[in-house]
């Protein structure tokens, strides 16, 4: 079997405190695959303005699911950034 | 489908009627309110905003697991998003079971679950004008909003 | 004086409302309602009675020692009296803190006391006519009220 | 100091079931003073049509207490025969 290298778009988006710290509650991410979430977060900590605010080891989310940073992503996903739960 | 996720004030008498069955014979409330206690700095209100399409499945799941753990329990739960003053309720759960130490510790298993990991987030509208993240721990997050967001 | 007893329908919002607290962000209400399950032998209703004047003052001892447990609660009981139909509430309790675990465990607390010292008796009312005095543990005490209950 | 004896009236009430088994909600007892509860039980089910069913060893109150069946009891005293409390 022959390795592929490709690239994937990965909607990102941001909510509450991490919104505004980026300015923004979403993203298009460009990654080459494979990816994983870590990635994604790197990604947006080095190029988006203000995302270095965001924690290297946010919680996230991928397609509306909890996820570990270590989690793989595929073109189209969605990835949620998500600041400390405080729901209740 | 089911949403968990209202904008309006919270009504518990429906949310009772929601869950009553005769094979129950304990009900347990669970009101969050928004607090203006001692540990406060004045709050106004708070303004609670959700990740909504993700908040609609992992409710789900979490009722889907109280009910593996508590079979005979039935189970109704609404979050309120949007601005919330103090002393209203921003979330209430209720668990109808035949016995009430079921109904007692589903409901405590709904709260703990969801401040775990359903993803709402709110902000301290305070009363000298400034406007706050708040942390699970109770601790604000972050600098005041009058400073620039990123330099 | 506070009186814990009724002959009237609970009003779970009136209870609430009686703790509210701008202090307290968790609020935890306990319905106890006539069941009619699988373990019940068709029940209409049941009459609950009472030593009222004892009742009056248990409920303040109880409460007392919920208060000197958990001092930052605000508690509100209330008891039903006389016929109440399968589904209706019996007994509502509401405990408001400023946190969450406070308002479950005085809650819980206070149940189990009153399940164990105040002296309320039911009597069931099935469908088949019977009337039947029940016992803590959910079983019927006696003999069918149609025998003599002296010979 | 001399022994004194004495006699009092105890208000006896009963309730729910048992109050079905004696057929009334109070009697009047005299009791040989010094006295407990435990005696005055023994008297309601000596006495007493249908006190036989009442148990040897009752739930009690005295003066809205509860209280033991070693508790003493003195004139003019209330003591409630409880059956096993079922309430909430």
């Amino acid at each position: 079997m022959q390795f592929t290298p490709s690239s994937g778009t990965i909607r990102v988006r941001f909510f509450a405190r991490y919104a505004e710290l980026v300015g923004r509650s979403e993203a298009a991410v460009l990654v080459s695959l494979p990816a994983t979430v870590g990635d994604v977060v790197r990604r947006v900590r080095a190029e988006l303005p203000g995302g270095r605010d965001i924690p290297e080891r946010p919680l996230a989310a991928v397609n509306l699911k909890h996820a570990k940073l270590e989690a793989s992503v595929r073109d189209g996903d969605e990835v949620a950034l998500l600041p400390p739960i405080a729901g209740g | 489908m089911r949403t968990y996720l209202t904008r309006d004030p919270l009504s518990i008498g429906e949310l009772v009627a929601e869950v009553a069955s005769p094979q129950c014979g304990g009900t347990c409330v669970f009101l969050g309110t928004v607090r203006d206690g001692p540990e406060e700095h004045g709050v106004r209100a708070i303004e609670y905003s959700a990740y909504e399409e993700m908040v609609e499945g992992e409710f789900g799941r979490l009722v889907t697991d109280a009910r593996s753990r508590w079979p005979a329990a039935r189970i109704a739960v609404r979050h309120r998003l949007g601005r919330i003053a103090a002393g209203e309720a921003s979330i209430a759960i209720v668990t109808a079971a035949p016995h009430r130490a079921e109904a007692f510790e589903a409901c405590r298993y709904v709260i703990e679950e969801v401040k775990r990991r359903v993803p709402v987030w709110k902000k301290e509208l305070r009363t000298d004008g400034t406007e706050v993240w708040v942390d699970p721990s109770g601790r604000p997050t972050v600098r005041p909003p009058d400073r620039p967001t990123h330099v």
